[in-house]
C-alpha cells in the first residue's frame, strides 16, 4: 500500500524534485495557454530562454532586473521569518526613491564616492522609515501591520503623485511633463560594472549581494537572527524570556524597510535616473513573491530572484520575437507562484511503501 | 523602379484600445496605400513598455539593423538620449508632452488639438441651456492643457457669461472613477460634458450632450456624444519620411527642437462629424461652427493657444 | 453486568510510532473506567479513536454489542459516545449556549435557543452544575470551561463519555465536584471513561485499564488494588516518592515581597498587599484555586507585569524597576505553568530552546554570532541528564510530549538560574512518574541552597515537600502555615478564602 | 467650499457616496464570510476582475445584463475551487494563494485582453440603468440619494442585514463562525470543517465577481485591463478597518465612498487644495481611526491558519 506520510526533517533531492516539477507545471500551463491562444509555445520559450541567458548581455540584464527583486525579497524575508506581516514594500520602495532622490539634491558638494554613500543611506533611510512607522504604530496603538503598511503604501504614492504633480519635484521645462522629476544629477548616477544598454548592471547589484550574505548570516547564525525566528514563533515565550520584542519588532521594520528602501534607491540611481512612479511600481508586490517562492530563506529568494528577474528580462526579447503579449508574463508570475505554493507543502510530506498489516 | 522599403518599429505606451495608439496605426495603414509603388511602408509595435524595458526593446530594433524608424509613441527621449548617438543612421521618434528635445535624429512630434477643442468649445456655449459646461481630464499637462483652455475659450466666445466645471482624475484608465466625476459635474449643472478619458454612461444617463476626445468614438453612444475632437497622423508621417528620405540623399538628420504639430490646416487635427446630432443641432450653430472652422483652416482666425494650467 | 463497549485488538500507528498495539478494552455500563499510563502511553490516541477523530488502523469496536463504524465523530456522536479533550475545545468569544449547540440540528435554521436553553438547563439540574448560558467562554474560569465541555457532550446524548485528563487544570475542589457529577450520571445509567494522572482520583474509579507503551497491559478492579500497586504497573517499577532533605534548613533571606498590589485591566484587584520572604535551602509552597493571583504573581516576580504598588527585593536589594531581562540576569529561574506559551518557542528544536533567554549570553556566542558547536554540546548533555526523549536536539519541541517539553525548560532553568526557582505547576498534566523526577530536581536544588517559590494545585505534594506553605485567594495571602503544623482541611477553608480565625504567618 | 455644503451638492455628494460604495459593499460582504470562516483570501481584486471581464463577455454576446452578471458569479464560484484546493485540502500559506490568484486574474486578463479584444469593433453592450423609482425619486434631497439609483444598489443595502442575520442569527452562520474561531470545535462534533470553509470561499469569490461584474455593468460603457483599480484592496482594509463586523465594515466603505465623492465634488467645484489631499484622506483617516479606536479586535483567531486534525 503506498501512503503520504509527513516527513520529519527535510530531503535536499525531495526538495528539488518537488520544485522541479512545480517549474515544469508552470511552464507546461504556460505554454498550454498560449497554445490555445493560437501562439507559438516552443518559439515564445525560445526566445524567453535567449533573452534571458543567451549572450553575456542577456545574462546581465537578467541580474539587473533581479537586483530589486533581491533587495526586496530579502527584506520581506526578514519581516516574515518573524511573522510580521510587512507588506508595505511597495511603500517603502517609493520611501527610499524618494529620500534618495532628496539626498542627490542636498549633495552638490560632497566627493563622488560620499555623495554615493549618502544617497545609499537616504534610500536605507527612507524605506526604514516608512517600516518603523508601521512598526511603530503597531507597539503603540496595537495597529495591524498588515492594513497600517497597505494604508502607508496609498500614502506614499499619493504624495509622491502630489510631488510630481504640480508638486516642487515636478519637471519644469520645455513642456509641463506627465508626472517625473528632471533626470537625476548624472554626475550621481551610480556606477556601472559591466555592459551597457540592456545589460547594464549597477552598483546596486554588489549592494543585492552583500545583502544577501548578511541576511543568510543574521537569520541563521546570529543572536538577533535568534529572536526573529523566535519571534515569529512564540513572541509571548521570547518576552518572558527577558527580550525586548517591541525594541525587536522595530528593528525588524527597520531592516525589512530599509532593505526595500535601497532597491528604490538602486532603481532610481542605476537604471531609471528620473523619479517617476510607474518604473517603481510593482517591484514590492513582485518582492514579496520572490520572498516566498524563495521559502524565505536567503539563499532560495536569490535563486528566485533570479528566475524572476530573468522571466522579466527575457519576457521583453519574448514579446518582440514572437509577439506574446505582455499579460502572458503576470499570468505566468501567477502560476509559478501557484505551483511553487502547492510543491512547498509536498517538501512537507514523503510517499511511503508500507506493508499491509492484518 | 523598385519600391522604396521603409520599416518602422514603434514602441506603445499603451494599449491599441487607447485611441493615441490606434490612431497611429489607422494614419500608417492610410499612408502605406497612399505611398504603394512608390514607397512600401511597413511597421512593427510592441504591447505597452516603458522604462528599461522600452529601452531594450529600442535597442533590440535598433541592433538588428533591419529598421528605418524606431518610433517611441510617448515620452521615450530618456531612452533615445542613450541610443541616438550609437545609431546615428537610424531616425528617432518620440510623441507628446514631457520629452526632451535632442535634435539630430530625434524627431518630436506633438498633438495640439485646441483648434478642434475651440469648436467644440463653440459647440457647447450655443447649446447649453445651463450655462454651465464640463470637462473631465486624466492629469494636467501640457498638450491637455491647451485643448482644455481652447474649449473654455471657444464656448466663452459665443457666450461670455459661462461657468465651467474641471476636474482630473489622476488615472488613464479607472473608467469607473471618470464616469463618477461626469455625474458630480453634470450635478453640478453641466449639461455639456467633454470626456478626455472614455465613458459616455453617465451622459447617456442624464441624456446630455458630450463630446469625444482624439478618435471619433460616436459608436459607443451614438445618443451622446455629438462630436469628438480627432486627431491624424498622416501629415505627421509624411513630413517624417520626407525628412528620412532626404537623410538617405544625403542630407543629416535635423531634428526638431521645438515641439512640432500639424494644425487644423493641415490635417493634423479635426472634428468628427455630428452622425445622429446632425438632425438635432440647429442649423444656424452648424452653420456657424463650419464658417469658424472655414476661417480657421484659412488662417483668416487664429485659436489662441493657452498651455497655463487650467482652474 | 453488560458490556456498553469493547474493543478487541485495536492497533494505530502515527508513521513509524506505535500509538496503541493491539488495546483490548471493556467498558461496561453505568462504571468510571480510569485509563492510566505514562505520558505518551497511547491514552489519548485509544480515545480519539474510540471517538471517531482518529481511525484505528486495525481492531474492531464493539458499542452495545454492535460492530461500530466510527469514520468520524458525527458516528460517534450518533452511537452515543461522547469526548471532553485534553484539551479544551471551545470558542472563546461564543456564549456557553452557542459552543454547546453549535452543530446540532435542534438549534433549528434561525437558532431558535429557548428549546435548547431548557434541554441545558435540564441536565444542568441532573449533574448540579451551575453556570450562566449566556456569559462568553473567555470570561469563565478553567472549572466552569470544563462544565461547558461536558455539557457539549451530555447535550449529544452521550451514553459512553470520555474524559481526557479532565482534572489537569482542575482544583481539588473542582475535581471533587466533577466526581460528584460523574457519580451522578453513573447512577442514571451513563459509562464513563476517565484519563487521569491524579492517583487520588485514579482510586474513585469502577476499574482501571493500565497502557504501557501502546499496549493495555492489565485492567484491575480498583477496589481491590492499591495506588502503588497500580503505579508500579504503570512504569514497570515501583515509583518512590521524594521528600525534602530535613538535614538542612531554611536560613537567610532570598527573595522578600513587600505589599505588593497588582490591578487588571479594569482596575480589579488580582494582587493585594502580597507580602512573603523565601530563605536559603527553602521551598516555600503556594497553594490557591487556580485564578487566585498565582499567575500574576510569578509574572510580576519574573518582571513582565508591572506592580501597582510594593515592592520585592532579591538578596536583600530591592528591584527598582524589574524586567524580564534584569530578573534573568540577576540568576531567576522560571517554570511557567503554560510551557508552549511562556516557555518555549514551539518552532526550535531542544539546542534553541535550552538557551532562550540567554542566546546573547557570552557562553553561546562569539560576537553577535551563536555557537552553533557550544549549542549542540549542551543540549547533548542536557537530553542525556534530563532523559528527554527526543530524536534529535534540532527536532522542533512542538513535537515532543508535555513531559518532556517540562523537562527542557528545567535544564534550561536549572542551568541558568542561581539562588532563586520560581515554578509554577511545574506537573500539570505530567504522570507519576515524571512528576517525581521533576520534584527531585526541584529538591535537588533546596539542597543546593536555593530559594523555591512552587505553586502547585496537588496539596500533597506541597505538604510533602514545602518548608511552608502560602495559600492565596483572590490576590491576597490568606497566611503562611507548616505543612507539620496544618491539615489538608485547613488549607482547603484557607483556599476558599474562609479562614478567619485561622489567619496566621509563620516566619 | 462653501458650495459643497448648499442643498444640491450635498445631495449630489451623497448620491455619488451611494455609488461609490455599492460595487464594494457587495465584495466587502463576500469576504467578510470568507474570513469569518478562517479563510484568509485577498484575491478579491483577481476576483472583481474575472467577475467583470467575463460580464463584459456575456454582456456584449448575448445582450443581457442579467445573463451576464448570473454567468459572471458563477464562474467566479467556480474558479474559487483553486483557492479552495490550495487552501484546504493543500492547507498551504493563504495569503500567498491569494497574491498568486490575483496575479493570474490580472495576467489572464491582459492576456485575453491583447488577443481578443485590441484591434477589433468595440462590441455594443447593455450595461445596467439607473432607475427613478416613480414618486419617491421627487421626494426633495433624500429622493435623488435614494430612489435614483441602480435596482441592485438596493439589493447592496440589503445584503449587510442578510449577512449579519445569516452570520449572527442562522445555525449555519454560527456554524461558519465556529470554523473561524476553532475549527476543531465544529470537527470533534462531526461536522466538515473543509466542506464549510469551501462553500464560504466559493460565496465570498462570488460576491467580489458580483461586485466587478457591477462596477463593469454599473458603471462602465467598455472593458479596461485595470478596471477595478485597487477597489479589491480597498475591501480588504474596509474588512480590517470595520473589525470584521458587518455594519462596521458598511460604515468603513461608507466613509471611504463618501470622502472620495468629497474629493470629487471639492475638484469640480475648484476648492483650491490639491486633489491629491482627498485622493489620500481615505487612507489616512482609517490609519487614525484604526490607531485611535482600540477596541477589542474580532478578527476570527483562526484566520488564516489552516485546519487540520493532526
Ligand atoms: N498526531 C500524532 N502524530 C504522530 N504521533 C503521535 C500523534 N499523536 C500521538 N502520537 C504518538 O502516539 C503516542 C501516544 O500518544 P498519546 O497522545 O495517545 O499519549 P497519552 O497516553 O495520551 O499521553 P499523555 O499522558 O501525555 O496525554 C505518543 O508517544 C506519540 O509518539
Ligand atoms: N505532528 C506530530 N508528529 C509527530 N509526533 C507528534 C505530533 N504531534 C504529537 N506528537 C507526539 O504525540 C505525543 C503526545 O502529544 P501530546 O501533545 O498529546 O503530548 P502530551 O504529553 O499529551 O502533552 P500535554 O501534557 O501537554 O497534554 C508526543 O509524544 C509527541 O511526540
Ligand atoms: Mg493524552
Ligand atoms: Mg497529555
Amino acid at each position: 500500500m503506498i501512503s503520504i506520510q509527513r516527513r520529519s526533517g527535510n530531503s535536499p533531492g525531495w526538495n528539488a524534485a518537488c520544485y522541479s516539477a512545480a517549474l515544469l507545471g508552470a511552464l507546461l500551463s504556460s505554454a498550454l495557454l498560449l497554445a490555445l491562444s493560437g501562439g507559438d509555445p516552443a518559439k515564445a520559450f525560445s526566445a524567453l530562454l535567449v533573452g534571458a541567458f543567451g549572450s553575456q548581455n542577456a545574462l546581465l540584464g537578467s541580474l539587473s532586473k533581479a537586483t530589486p527583486l533581491l533587495l526586496v525579497g530579502l527584506g520581506t524575508v526578514i519581516a516574515f521569518r518573524a511573522k510580521i506581516w510587512n507588506i508595505g514594500q511597495e511603500g517603502q520602495v517609493f520611501a527610499g526613491a524618494m529620500m534618495a532622490y532628496w539626498a542627490s539634491l542636498m549633495v552638490g558638494g560632497l566627493p563622488y564616492w560620499m555623495a554615493l554613500g549618502v544617497i545609499a543611506l537616504a534610500g536605507l533611510l527612507g524605506g526604514a522609515a516608512l517600516g518603523m512607522l508601521a512598526g511603530y504604530l503597531k507597539t503603540r496603538f496595537a495597529t495591524s501591520e498588515v492594513i497600517s503598511t497597505v494604508m502607508l503604501n496609498y500614502i506614499v504614492i499619493f504624495f509622491l503623485a502630489y510631488l510630481l504633480d504640480g508638486g516642487p519635484w515636478m519637471e519644469t521645462g520645455v513642456t509641463v511633463a506627465y508626472h517625473q522629476s528632471p533626470p537625476v544629477n548624472p554626475a550621481l548616477e551610480w556606477p556601472v560594472l559591466f555592459g551597457q544598454g540592456a545589460g547594464k548592471l549597477h552598483i546596486g547589484f554588489l549592494f543585492a549581494l552583500a545583502a544577501s550574505v548578511f541576511c543568510a548570516v543574521l537569520i541563521e547564525r546570529t543572536s538577533l537572527g535568534y529572536e526573529i525566528r523566535a519571534f515569529g514563533s512564540n513572541p509571548t515565550a521570547l518576552r518572558f524570556r527577558g527580550t525586548n520584542i517591541r525594541r525587536l519588532l522595530l528593528v525588524v521594520m527597520l531592516m525589512s524597510g530599509a532593505l526595500a528602501g535601497l532597491a528604490g534607491a538602486g532603481d532610481l540611481f542605476g537604471t531609471s535616473h528620473r523619479l517617476r512612479a510607474e518604473t517603481l511600481l510593482g517591484i514590492g508586490s513582485s518582492g514579496i513573491v520572490v520572498a516566498m517562492v524563495g521559502g524565505l530563506r536567503p539563499t532560495g529568494v536569490m535563486l528566485a530572484a533570479l528566475f524572476f528577474g530573468a522571466l522579466k528580462a527575457g519576457a521583453i526579447y519574448m514579446r518582440l520575437q514572437s509577439g506574446t503579449p505582455a499579460g502572458l508574463v503576470s499570468a505566468m508570475e501567477g502560476l509559478v507562484l501557484l505551483f511553487f505554493l502547492c510543491a512547498a507543502v509536498a517538501t512537507k510530506f514523503k510517499i511511503v511503501r508500507n506493508h499491509v498489516h492484518a | 523602379a523598385e519600391p522604396q522599403k521603409l520599416k518602422i518599429a514603434i514602441i506603445m505606451e499603451s494599449n491599441l484600445d487607447v485611441g493615441w495608439s490606434s490612431t497611429l496605426i489607422e494614419s500608417l495603414n492610410k499612408i502605406k496605400a497612399q505611398l504603394a509603388g512608390t514607397i512600401d511602408v511597413s511597421w512593427e509595435h510592441t504591447d505597452p513598455m516603458w522604462g528599461d524595458d522600452a529601452e531594450n526593446a529600442m535597442r533590440f530594433y535598433a541592433e538588428s539593423g533591419e529598421y528605418d524608424i524606431i518610433w517611441g509613441h510617448g515620452r521615450y527621449s530618456d531612452q533615445v538620449k542613450k541610443l541616438n548617438a550609437e545609431f546615428p543612421d537610424t531616425m528617432f521618434v518620440v510623441a507628446g508632452s514631457g520629452n526632451l528635445p535632442l535634435g539630430g535624429n530625434q524627431y518630436w512630434l506633438y498633438k495640439r488639438q485646441y483648434e478642434s477643442s475651440y469648436l467644440l468649445g463653440m459647440l457647447a456655449g450655443r447649446t447649453t441651456k445651463t450655462g454651465v459646461i464640463g470637462l473631465v481630464g486624466t492629469f494636467a499637462a501640457d498638450d491637455v492643457n491647451d485643448e482644455i483652455n481652447a474649449y473654455f475659450d471657444g464656448a466663452r466666445s459665443v457666450r461670455p457669461e459661462i461657468m465651467h466645471r474641471l476636474s482630473f482624475i489622476g488615472s488613464w484608465s479607472d473608467n469607473a472613477l471618470a464616469a463618477e466625476h461626469a455625474n458630480v459635474q453634470i450635478a453640478a449643472g453641466a449639461d455639456v460634458v467633454f470626456m478626455l478619458t472614455d465613458n459616455f454612461k453617465p451622459c447617456q444617463e442624464h441624456k446630455i450632450m458630450c463630446f469625444a476626445n482624439i478618435t471619433d468614438q460616436s459608436k459607443s453612444a451614438p445618443d451622446a456624444i455629438a462630436s469628438s475632437a480627432i486627431i491624424d497622423w498622416q501629415p505627421d508621417l509624411t513630413w517624417l519620411i520626407e525628412e528620412w528620405q532626404k537623410h538617405k540623399a544625403g542630407v543629416a538628420f535635423n531634428g526638431n527642437i521645438e515641439p512640432k504639430w500639424f494644425s487644423m490646416a493641415q490635417g493634423g487635427v479635426d472634428i468628427a462629424p455630428f452622425h445622429e446630432f446632425d438632425t438635432k443641432l440647429p442649423d444656424a450653430v452648424k452653420l456657424e461652427l463650419a464658417t469658424m472652422r472655414q476661417k480657421i483652416i484659412s488662417g483668416e482666425f487664429v485659436v489662441p493657444m493657452n498651455t497655463a494650467e487650467p482652474k | 453486568m453488560e458490556n456498553l463497549l469493547s474493543v478487541q485488538n485495536l492497533t494505530k500507528r502515527f508513521g513509524p510510532v506505535i500509538a496503541n498495539d493491539g488495546v483490548n478494552l471493556e467498558v461496561r455500563k453505568g462504571e468510571i473506567h480510569c485509563l492510566f499510563g505514562e505520558n505518551g502511553a497511547g491514552k489519548s490516541t485509544l480515545s480519539s479513536c474510540l471517538y471517531g477523530y482518529y481511525r484505528a488502523d486495525s481492531g474492531v469496536i464493539r458499542f452495545k454489542g454492535e460492530v461500530a463504524e466510527l469514520n468520524s465523530p458525527a458516528d460517534a456522536l450518533r452511537l452515543g459516545i461522547g469526548m471532553v479533550h485534553q484539551h479544551f475545545v471551545l470558542v472563546a468569544n461564543f456564549t456557553v449556549l452557542e459552543n454547546i449547540i453549535v452543530g446540532s440540528a435542534d438549534a433549528g435554521m434561525f437558532l431558535t435557543k429557548s428549546k435548547a436553553r431548557q434541554k441545558i438547563g435540564e441536565l444542568c439540574d441532573a449533574c448540579g452544575i451551575k453556570i450562566d448560558l449566556d456569559r462568553e467562554i473567555w470570561q469563565l474560569s478553567v472549572g466552569e470551561q470544563q462544565w461547558v465541555e461536558i455539557l457539549k457532550a451530555l447535550y449529544f446524548g452521550a451514553e459512553l463519555l470520555i474524559l481526557d485528563e479532565p482534572t489537569a487544570v482542575l482544583t481539588p475542589q473542582q475535581s471533587d465536584q466533577l466526581f460528584r457529577i460523574l457519580d451522578g450520571m453513573r447512577r442514571r445509567g451513563l459509562s464513563i471513561i476517565l484519563i487521569s494522572h491524579k492517583l487520588r482520583e485514579v482510586m474513585q474509579s469502577d476499574r482501571v485499564t493500565i497502557l504501557r507503551k501502546g499496549k493495555a497491559i492489565a485492567t484491575v478492579e480498583t477496589s481491590q488494588t492499591t495506588a502503588e500497586a497500580i503505579t508500579s504497573l504503570m512504569v514497570g517499577h515501583k515509583v518512590s516518592k521524594h521528600v525534602k532533605d530535613r538535614s538542612v534548613q531554611p536560613s537567610g533571606e532570598v527573595l522578600a515581597v513587600d505589599r505588593a498590589c497588582a490591578t487588571g485591566d479594569w482596575g480589579e484587584d488580582l494582587l493585594k498587599d502580597v507580602s512573603f520572604n523565601i530563605g536559603r535551602h527553602e521551598i516555600l509552597g503556594l497553594a490557591g484555586v487556580a485564578g487566585n493571583g498565582q499567575k500574576e504573581l510569578f509574572e510580576a516576580l519574573m518582571g513582565v507585569r508591572t506592580l501597582s504598588s510594593g515592592t520585592f527585593s532579591l538578596e536583600g536589594e530591592v528591584i527598582a524597576k524589574p524586567t524580564a531581562r534584569e530578573m534573568l540576569d540577576r540568576g531567576v529561574g522560571f517554570v511557567p505553568d503554560d510551557r508552549f506559551l511562556e516557555g518555549l518557542i514551539p518552532e526550535f528544536g531542544t539546542a534553541e530552546n535550552l538557551i532562550l533567554g540567554w542566546q546573547r549570553a557570552r557562553d553561546y556566542c562569539r560576537g553577535p554570532f551563536l555557537d552553533r558547536r557550544k549549542m549542540e554540546d549542551l543540549a547533548r548533555r542536557k537530553i542525556e541528564e534530563f532523559k528527554v526523549v527526543t530524536a534529535s536536539p534540532e527536532l522542533p519541541v512542538e513535537r515532543l510530549s508535555g513531559g518532556n517539553a517540562q523537562r527542557v525548560i528545567l535544564a534550561r532553568e536549572f542551568l541558568h538560574s542561581r539562588g532563586l526557582l520560581l515554578a509554577n505547576q511545574p506537573t500539570r498534566g505530567l504522570d507519576v512518574a515524571a512528576s517525581e523526577f521533576v520534584y527531585e530536581k526541584i529538591l535537588e536544588k533546596r539542597s543546593a541552597g536555593f530559594a523555591v517559590l512552587l505553586a502547585s494545585e496537588e496539596l500533597d505534594d506541597l505538604l510533602r515537600l514545602c518548608d511552608r506553605i502560602a495559600v492565596i485567594f483572590k490576590g491576597r495571602i490568606m497566611g503562611i502555615v507548616r505543612p507539620e503544623e496544618t491539615t489538608l482541611l485547613e488549607l482547603g477553608m484557607m483556599m476558599a478564602g474562609d479562614a478567619k480565625d485561622l489567619q496566621r504567618t509563620v516566619q | 467650499m462653501l458650495e459643497l455644503l448648499q442643498g444640491p451638492m450635498l445631495v449630489s455628494i451623497l448620491a455619488a457616496m451611494v455609488r461609490i460604495a455599492t460595487p464594494l459593499l457587495f465584495s466587502a460582504m463576500g469576504e467578510l464570510v470568507t474570513q469569518r470562516a478562517g479563510i484568509w483570501n485577498i484575491s478579491v481584486e483577481g476576483t472583481m476582475l474575472l467577475g467583470a471581464v467575463v460580464a463584459y463577455v456575456v454582456a456584449s454576446t448575448t445582450g443581457s445584463p442579467w445573463l451576464a452578471l448570473l454567468v459572471a458569479i458563477l464562474a467566479c464560484a467556480l474558479i474559487s475551487l483553486i483557492m479552495s484546493f490550495v487552501t484546504i485540502v493543500l492547507k498551504a500559506e493563504q495569503f500567498v494563494a491569494g497574491l498568486a490568484l490575483n496575479l493570474l486574474a490580472s495576467g489572464l486578463t491582459l492576456f485575453w485582453f491583447q488577443n481578443y479584444v485590441i484591434g477589433r469593433e468595440p462590441p455594443k453592450f447593455a450595461g445596467f440603468e439607473q432607475v427613478d423609482i416613480p414618486y419617491l425619486s421627487d421626494i426633495p434631497v433624500l429622493g435623488p440619494v435614494l430612489f435614483s439609483q441602480r435596482l441592485l444598489t438596493y439589493v447592496s443595502f440589503l445584503l449587510p442585514v442578510l449577512v449579519w442575520f445569516f452570520l449572527y442569527r442562522t445555525r449555519y452562520g454560527l456554524e461558519i463562525r465556529c470554523v473561524g474561531e476553532n475549527p476543531k470545535a465544529l470537527d470533534v462534533k462531526g461536522l466538515g470543517v473543509g466542506r464549510r470553509q469551501c462553500l464560504a470561499i466559493m460565496f465570498g469569490s462570488l460576491m467580489s465577481g458580483f461586485g466587478g461584474a457591477f462596477l463593469m455593468l454599473g458603471y462602465s460603457d467598455r472593458f479596461v485591463p485595470d478596471l477595478i483599480a485597487g477597489r479589491g484592496w480597498l475591501v480588504v482594509v474596509a474588512i480590517i478597518a470595520g473589525n470584521w463586523m458587518p455594519f462596521r465594515i458598511v460604515g468603513a466603505i461608507f466613509i471611504f465612498a463618501l470622502l472620495e465623492a468629497v474629493g470629487i465634488h471639492a475638484q469640480v467645484v475648484g476648492v483650491a487644495i490639491p486633489h491629491h489631499f482627498f485622493l489620500v484622506l481615505p487612507y489616512v483617516a482609517s490609519l487614525i481611526l484604526l490607531a485611535g479606536l482600540r477596541s477589542r479586535t474580532h478578527q476570527p483567531v483562526g484566520l488564516g491558519v489552516p485546519y487540520s486534525r493532526e
